[in-house]
């Protein structure tokens, strides 16, 4: 299952639709948004996506996976619209039947979706917003 | 030719519309970005600047036509 | 939270436990009961496990894990007792700044307490019954 | 000396009891070892064999004493 949604993201039901009974091993990444970022507070965010193309770029991705490693589920679901600190952002759920290629399966797929679907987030802070990454980084280090 | 440009994200602010028509004398994914850049100068402040044409990201080379879906695809930060 | 117990895990649950406003990514493991073991059908498996010392090297585990990462929240949760295929034996969960930490401290937990943690389970086949790696293999290898 | 053992997993199947008195002149976790495997031969056949006390592992060296919890670990398979 992908799904790019408005709606807050039950991670029990996204964990369900990619369960198997031949499955010993599910992992699971939850992306959730962080009350602080550049040292500074996080009123909220707003996501954006070209839909239809993040479906697609996700599903490639997906069928990478498949091809590199044995998944018998997997779900990805990426939320929309305005999110505040602690909500979820996306959750990545694979099945194995081992636990060693869930965990290698579950990162790639994460760390794919976030280098190549075309979603967008803008953080909102007290003081102004920035697109995250649009730009190089000219804010006050972190710690 | 006028080509009609989806865009998402910082492009959306700096072009200032949701979709927004463009024209230019080239037809290749690449004079679309230079001339985004020249007559939109904040572009080239962007860290990265793709574009995606009927919904897959395009090379430089590549020749769009009028009725393309063609998007404009800044530094993405999903998840 | 470390919690051993007889009762169905509930995921979610365990997720929110280990949640944190501060984290930007959760992993979470989850062991399910798999259908088939040694080329056999899985009636169901019998868990035990010696319960105060089980909890005192998972405790070890987590030190260890927190000293290597910053965890911001974590959980481990192991089921005992009668399992069905599809039930899930043990759900770990971290909360971390990012993401690829996230990835390193879980694998780290379940690959260790699956080592550490005294925890056993018996395979209860339709022909005979045995103790998970008891004793050498000696059965027919799977495909 | 007088042992009480606590037993999990194949190890129960092989002393017959949950909580098992086993005495012997030996005082050291090893020799608790081949003491059992001496009396109890099928012992041998396991992958392996550690011994807690008071809830953590010992090591072969370790003395024990009647009052102490001492429990046989065979091999481990949780999660």
């Amino acid at each position: 299952m992908i799904k790019i949604t408005e709606k807050a993201i039950d991670v029990q039901k996204v964990i369900e639709t990619a369960s198997s009974l031949s499955a010993g091993a599910v992992n699971v990444f939850i992306g959730t948004v962080r009350n602080n970022a550049q040292g500074k507070n996080v009123v909220w965010l707003e996501y954006e996506a070209y839909e239809a193309m993040a479906v697609a770029e996700i599903r490639k991705v997906i069928d990478e996976a498949a091809n590199k490693w044995n998944l018998l589920g997997w779900a990805v679901s990426h939320r929309i619209g305005t999110l505040k600190p602690g909500e979820v952002a996306v959750v990545v759920v694979v099945s194995t039947p081992h636990r060693k290629e869930s965990f290698e399966a579950c990162q790639y797929i994460i760390d794919n979706v976030k280098a190549k679907a075309p979603i967008w987030k803008k953080e909102v802070f007290e003081d102004g917003e920035e697109w995250v990454d649009a730009r190089p980084n000219i804010a006050t280090p972190t710690n | 030719m006028k080509y009609s440009l989806k865009t998402f994200g910082i492009t959306r602010d700096i072009l200032g519309g949701k979709e927004v028509i463009f024209e230019m004398d080239g037809e290749k994914v690449g004079e679309l970005k230079l001339e985004l850049m020249a007559r939109f100068p904040e572009m080239k402040s962007l860290n990265s600047l793709l574009v995606a044409v009927n919904n897959a990201y395009a090379k430089d080379d590549m020749v769009i036509k009028e009725k393309d879906e063609i998007a404009l695809i800044p530094p993405v930060s999903g998840g």
